[in-house]
């Protein structure tokens, strides 16, 4: 096993501008093999202008991996503006202490990304695979599509510890999604496959869906008036109304399906 | 154009119109122009391979209003194509939308230097031409639509030919256009009520069918010396059995005799008019049939519109059949019409070699080009982006050379390839010489371009030439498609713009219009008619109508006079 | 002097037959075409007179050429510039703006960003059927305004280009059509309408489903009241729908700027989808400035993408939420930036502007406003389409030459533009990058 | 006397239109510096037309002039696009971009405060 260490350093933040530090570059699978002088060497956008890991981060590196699967990647600091922290991910894991910036665990493929604190909009952006662990709040669209696309999720399972904004899996097509919290607007819009389960309340969840499914376990606010009654359901011993729809998008295609209570 | 002398020494060199066929020569430039001989040259050697002209694309969707709304709907095929800028290079963007930079950098890198734009909307014809501006290297026109104008409608209701003619002549001098557009004639005018018309039918509200239209615009285009023919998409575009009526229009303008030596009629994308059967199940290829029917007529001319798999961009004037095709998948669509002018519709589309229907219109294609005897009655094109990007040709060039690689693909793609398509029984392979022909000479002629130093390496002719990093021996289909991607130079106006798959200039094109001279009294007659029209009808003024100067900084005229 | 034709750059309405009267190399009478805020604009009001640069904490006067340096000087130094504004100046200002954007890898944003941005984002979803203004006057004879109020914000709309115009159906103007309008408020242009529907804030998406159901036939399912609006109003409008042979809906910021914003557009048009498979049905939104939509289509044709455009890599990343003003300013990302033809000082939320305090501003407009109390370097402009020549795309994506009618010395801003670009790469080039 | 809960709406007018160029006039301050209300809100809060109101959200608070009409149902105040406004709207635009300038949740009370002018108002940012 290998950690990786990389702290921000302080002064990245201080200025009146907090400039957001892209970091798709430092994933397990791109930093395998490399020793620490070769880390602080990767180019990491800093603004507009490249810059190397071991300018921006305090880096050390403990112990040795024969693969991805083996580097576990530890970010610390002060997170809030670095963005795509395990963009891309194919394999291992990251640790992040702290509130991230956007695009955490966007288009990652495998591995295991766990973020202490909040995670803010597109975390899990069009996901195939892996895990991504959110234990605060999550930001707009999460696990959503990118501008124009029709599908956004495919596979992976992403756990929310706190709230989530909205659009919620957003043309999800595949994958599982746990919220504890509440749901914002429009949770699984456009939906069309896999699972988003909300443990706390819901704003006009599953609009335009057409297949997958989501349950709120909490109250529906502004139901939408498009969906169908089915059926009573009993779900880990509580009652349900089963919808189906969403019927604005042609009965044909109205292949959602929604739990509420 | 680059001042100064340019020899381009030991290429093997293709040059139909001048019916040079894969002769060792040395090429000379000066100042731009290819002339007999150099004295003091910067000298390219070609060492042995490939030399064609600069390609000329007849159709294809460049730039204006409906290319830029594909590109403004489609940020996930912007994502599809993106490069940095570079010293020399702006930034680029897109896939089957690609941005205006890409657009010139990628055509250049195929050895094209000429392309045409194959529908302006008169009413937006300034945005075309601003677009254009932003297109680098490569030189350019485009073709005003004029088939669903009410003014159109309404001379060819009352059989006034002559003010036609001066209708005409007027709205390609006011769009700084090339010559006469038709897209499903009289459909789109019933597409603004969700209407469609097939050729026979009335056009609502007008009284007129589209098969007058056709016929009329075809005798009013012959009044002048125009360089280009009437250019038509035909009624029922992409309907299973259309073939008879895209017949039934060549059938037409048979009997009008052209005003220069050219085609009376070009019809594009005839692969999506090439169609059998009488719905999807039972959907087959009729290229044969079309084939046949240009091999016995000498008026017709077509370009293919062959398939690339894969997901691309339709975009077409043709507005009830984008309609359809979003019925069919779903997805987003946009549509434009245009008071008493035209219209457009936009949506995505994804060609599966899966699917039966798309296997057989990707056969259709290139049969169309195999089955057509003689290569200076067909074009290459792909109706960039509508049946793929243009980013494909290489690929469809590797196609016709070999047929071992249409064998190879063929397996791969849906059996109904094998029942309802004549691809997999063709022989013919294509040599450099017919594919020079398609993809430049055939097309500078029926653009009548050749006139004006396009297409050919002749004294006289512009200097823009492809070297393409391969011998003519060359028969491996990967090796060819690789060649026509990127050229190992393109030569434009005598300057280097491409060397080794890099763009290395990109100096302006030429934006070369039309300016056919119609007789004033008729002028003067036609409009008062159409004065009404901006008075009542349009939402602009008349005087803020035209295109001003400013939109074409780097002009090339062509005068067509009235015909003697 | 009379000068016809003459296009009224102010809103996205562009009309183009203005009759000005020049005398002495000023407006004196706007005779014809404008309505009372296209005339305000041209009648002119009170300039910046001079260049200026903040010295401890107030402006100094200073020329063209010192004012373009210091901002050459900041934008080059800065690791994430905003350059936004764009839509009340021409394409050719706008051009050179993205080229200075690609220089400096910054981030360019247009006005649409707070005003139409989520109609652009829905149509990246679903598309637009549409259609150009004058399809609407020949033809139209249902006309729904939801969230717009075209009385207040496009005063010549309903004259020229819809309700009340008259075209080649529609001869005999209003008494041929019937108009909706569906707004929280009873606005002017409600009070003319032949149905006003009043829905409750911030609830157009559910209604917008709630039509759809009913468009599609599915009766039984929606419920007796949706978003404040009965089902026998709902019934009711989509049986004007349904009858009328072509129909159209303006949609305005009601509409973006509430909640679900661009999701509400999104339903809007998809409402639009569904009512055409009984007639010919379109959409269109009714964008704000003379040329907002001629920014996002230069930004399109060279970046790819409309606005929102982040070139900090050189090439474009588009991703409205993170890359558009407001969220640049209120995260605080921005080092630097450039305000052009536009006023987020009064048009910005308050937290954008403690941000805009605090680092260096750019200000070009021919206008002193609220932006100019905290810019760091102000340049005067020419007034496009009064002083200054150009294209400008109407709301309905027609291309339109804005014309000059008088004269002046200020320089045009993409003459500013031009100057500063130049000067940032001489710089760059000293710097040896 | 009482303060109430309103839903915010702001938006463009004639008046806020004619003065886009002239925003550091008494007209545009006239036209712009107001809150539009239902007659039975201002009734509400014991405010008539022309007396100042202090309206309050999350994000800011300011000092406007209140009008009748504009209508408003009860429940809903407007104040036209501009600074005023402004400093009451919200900066989060839930992934979209869009800051939030209609329907934030404000509350609305009668106020002896006056009105800033438009540099004043700007100077409320600085520092």
């Amino acid at each position: 096993m290998q950690t990786i260490r990389l702290k921000l350093k302080e002064e990245v933040m201080s200025g009146n501008a907090r400039i957001p530090v892209e970091v798709d570059s430092l994933t397990p699978d791109k930093l395998v093999g490399k020793n620490e002088a070769e880390i602080k060497a990767v180019k990491v956008w800093w603004g507009n202008k490249e810059e190397n890991t071991g300018e921006l981060f305090d880096v050390r590196v403990e112990g040795e991996a024969g693969s991805a699967e083996e580097v576990k990647i530890v970010m610390e600091g002060d997170l809030s503006r670095v963005k795509h922290i395990g963009d891309g991910m194919k394999a291992g894991e990251i640790e992040a202490i702290g509130d991230v910036d956007m695009h955490c665990g966007a288009m990652m493929t495998g591995g295991k990304i766990t973020v202490k604190g909040n995670a803010d909009c597109w975390a899990g952006r069009e996901m195939k695979g892996g895990e991504l662990i959110i234990e605060g709040d999550a930001g707009a669209n999460l696990c959503a599509m990118y501008r124009g696309e029709i599908t956004g999720m495919t596979g992976g399972k992403v756990t929310v510890g706190g709230d989530a904004g909205e659009c919620v899996g957003q043309y999800m097509a595949g994958g599982e999604i746990l919220i504890k919290g509440n749901a914002e607007l429009l949770a699984g819009l456009n939906m069309h496959g896999g699972k988003i389960t909300i443990e706390g309340d819901a704003v006009m969840p599953g609009a335009d869906m057409t297949s997958g499914e989501i349950t709120v376990k909490g109250k529906v606010q502004d139901m939408m008036p498009s969906f169908k009654f089915a059926e009573a359901a009993t779900i880990e011993g509580e009652e349900y109304k089963k919808y189906i729809g969403d019927l604005a998008m042609t009965e044909k295609k109205a292949k959602g399906v929604l739990y509420v209570k | 154009m680059a001042e100064g002398e340019l020899l381009i020494k030991n290429g093997v060199v293709y040059d139909p119109i001048n019916g040079v066929n894969g002769e060792k020569k040395d090429i000379c430039i000066r100042d731009g122009k290819v002339v007999e001989s150099v004295k003091n040259p910067k000298v390219i050697d070609a060492g042995g391979r490939v030399v064609m002209p600069g390609g000329v694309d007849i159709h294809s969707h460049i730039a204006g209003g409906k290319v830029n709304s594909g590109r403004l709907f489609r940020p996930e095929d912007g994502r599809r194509g993106l490069e940095a800028k570079t010293k020399v290079c702006r930034m680029q963007s897109g896939y089957s939308v690609p941005n205006t930079f890409a657009t010139g950098y990628r055509y250049a890198k195929m050895g094209y230097t000429f392309v045409m734009e194959a529908a302006m909307p008169p009413l937006a014809a300034r945005h075309t031409h601003e677009e254009i501006v932003d297109i680098p290297i490569l030189d350019n026109a485009a073709l005003p639509l004029i088939d669903n104008n009410w003014m159109t409608l309404d001379y060819v209701k009352s059989g006034d030919i002559d003010l036609l003619t001066a209708y005409i002549a007027w709205i390609i001098k006011a769009t700084k256009g090339y010559g006469v557009k038709i897209v499903n004639p009289g459909g789109t005018e019933a597409w603004a009520w969700g209407k469609n018309c097939d050729l026979n039918d009335t056009v609502p509200y007008f009284d007129v069918t589209p098969a007058e239209i056709v016929k009329s615009l075809g005798e009013a285009n012959e009044k002048f010396e125009m360089p280009h023919s009437i250019h038509v998409h035909t009624n029922m575009l992409g309907h299973p059995g259309n073939f008879g009526v895209t017949m039934a229009t060549y059938d037409l303008v048979k009997g009008i005799k052209p005003s220069k030596d050219r085609q009376v009629l070009h019809a594009t994308h005839t692969q999506f008019h090439s169609y059998g059967g009488t719905n999807w199940g039972d959907f087959e290829s009729k290229a044969d049939a079309i084939a046949d029917y240009v091999n016995k007529n000498e008026h017709v001319t077509i370009d293919i519109g062959s398939i690339i798999l894969g997901d691309t961009t339709t975009m077409t004037a043709d507005g009830p059949m984008e309609y359809s095709l979003y019925q069919i998948t779903g997805r987003k669509w946009t549509n434009h019409d245009v008071e008493l002018e035209t219209g457009s519709g936009i949506t995505p589309f994804l060609y599966s070699g899966k699917s039966p229907v798309n296997t057989i219109q990707w056969a259709i294609g290139q049969e169309l080009a195999l089955l057509v005897k003689d290569p200076w009655k067909v074009a290459l094109t792909t109706d960039h982006p509508n049946a793929g990007p243009f980013i494909g040709y290489p690929i469809l060039i590797s196609m016709l050379m070999s047929k071992k690689r249409r064998e190879e693909s063929a397996a791969d793609m849906h059996s109904a390839i094998y029942d309802r398509a004549a691809l997999p029984s063709i022989d013919r392979e294509y040599d450099l010489y017919e594919i020079a022909i398609i993809t430049r000479g055939m097309t500078a002629k029926a653009l009548g371009l050749h006139e004006h130093g396009k297409g050919h390496l002749g004294v006289g002719a512009d200097g823009d030439v492809a070297i393409y990093d391969m011998s003519p021996e060359e028969r491996d289909a990967g090796k060819i498609q690789k060649a026509f991607l990127n050229t190992k130079y393109t030569i434009k106006g005598g300057e280097v713009v491409v060397k080794d798959g890099e763009v290395v200039a990109t100096p302006a094109g030429k934006t070369y219009f039309v300016t056919p001279e119609c007789d004033d009294t008729l002028t003067e007659e036609m409009l008062k008619k159409l004065k009404d029209k901006f008075e009542h009808y349009y939402s602009v003024t008349f005087n803020n109508y035209p295109v001003q100067d400013a939109y074409v900084p780097n002009p090339y005229e062509i005068k067509a006079p009235m015909r003697g | 002097m009379e000068i016809t034709d003459v296009v009224c750059a102010l809103c996205g309405c562009v009309c183009d037959d203005l009759v000005v009267e020049v005398e002495d190399n000023e407006v004196k009478k706007v005779k014809k075409g404008a309505c009372s805020v296209g005339k305000s604009k041209l009648m002119g009001h009170g300039r910046i007179k001079s260049p200026a640069i903040r010295e401890n904490g107030s402006l100094k006067e200073c020329s063209y050429d010192d004012a373009i340096k210091k901002a050459a000087g900041i934008l080059a130094a800065a690791r994430r510039p905003l350059l936004y504004g764009w839509s009340s100046t021409v394409c050719e200002a706008d051009k050179v703006g993205i080229e200075l954007a690609e220089e400096i890898g910054a981030v360019i944003d247009n006005t649409a960003s707070v005003c139409h941005g989520p109609s652009v984002l829905a149509i990246q979803d679903v598309g637009l059927p549409s259609c150009t203004l004058g399809e609407v006057k020949n033809r139209a004879d249902l006309v729904i305004y939801w969230g717009a109020n075209p009385t207040d914000a496009h005063a010549n709309h309903m004259k020229r280009y819809s309700y009340i115009s008259k075209g080649y159906w529609t001869a005999e103007g209003k008494k041929d059509k019937k108009l909706i309008v569906v707004d929280v408020r009873e606005t002017k242009t409600a009070k003319v309408a032949d149905v006003f529907i009043r829905i409750e804030q911030g609830k157009d998406f559910l209604v917008f489903s709630a039509l759809r159901a009913l468009l599609l036939g599915y009766e039984d399912v929606v419920p007796e009241e949706v978003g404040g609006v009965s089902k026998k109003d709902l019934l009711e409008t989509v049986r004007l729908m349904k009858e009328a042979k072509f129909g159209i809906t303006f949609f305005g910021m009601g509409v973006t700027q509430s909640t679900g914003r661009h999701n509400n557009i999104v339903n809007a048009i998809q409402m639009t989808r569904a009512a055409h498979t009984h007639t010919k049905f379109s959409i269109m939104p009714m964008r704000g400035h003379y040329n907002v939509n001629g920014f996002n289509q230069v930004c399109t044709w060279e970046t790819g993408y409309p606005f929102s455009v982040d070139l900090s890599r050189g090439y474009a990343w588009y991703n409205p939420g993170e890359t558009s003003s407001t969220d640049l300013l209120v995260r605080r990302e921005c080092d630097a930036a450039l305000f052009i033809a536009t006023d987020p000082g009064a048009h910005f939320p308050g937290e954008s502007i403690r941000h805009l305090s605090k680092i260096p501003v750019i200000q070009i407009d021919p206008f002193a406003n609220p932006t100019t109390e905290f810019a760091d370097v102000v340049i005067p402009a020419a007034i496009s389409g009064v002083e200054s020549e150009g294209s400008v795309y109407r709301m309905d994506n027609i291309p339109i030459r804005l014309r000059k009618v008088v004269d002046t010395e200020y320089l045009p801003d993409e003459e500013i533009l031009e100057k500063i670009l130049e000067e940032v790469r001489a710089i760059r080039e000293k710097e040896g990058e | 006397m009482e303060r109430m809960n309103a839903r915010l709406i702001s938006g463009r007018t004639i008046a806020q239109g004619q003065n886009l160029d002239n925003k550091l006039s008494e007209e545009y301050y006239n036209a712009v510096a107001i809150c539009e209300m239902n007659e039975k809100d201002m009734e509400k809060i014991g405010v008539s037309a022309d007396e100042n109101v202090e309206v309050r959200t999350s994000y800011g608070e300011v000092v406007v002039k209140a009008k009748e009409g504009g209508g408003n149902p009860e429940g809903i105040a407007f104040i036209p696009m501009g600074p005023w406004a402004n400093a009451v709207v919200s900066g989060d635009t839930h992934g979209a971009g869009m800051p939030q300038y209609k329907g934030i949740d404000a509350e609305i009370e009668k106020s002896e405060e006056k009105v800033l002018p438009v540099k004043e108002l700007m100077q409320r940012y600085m520092g």
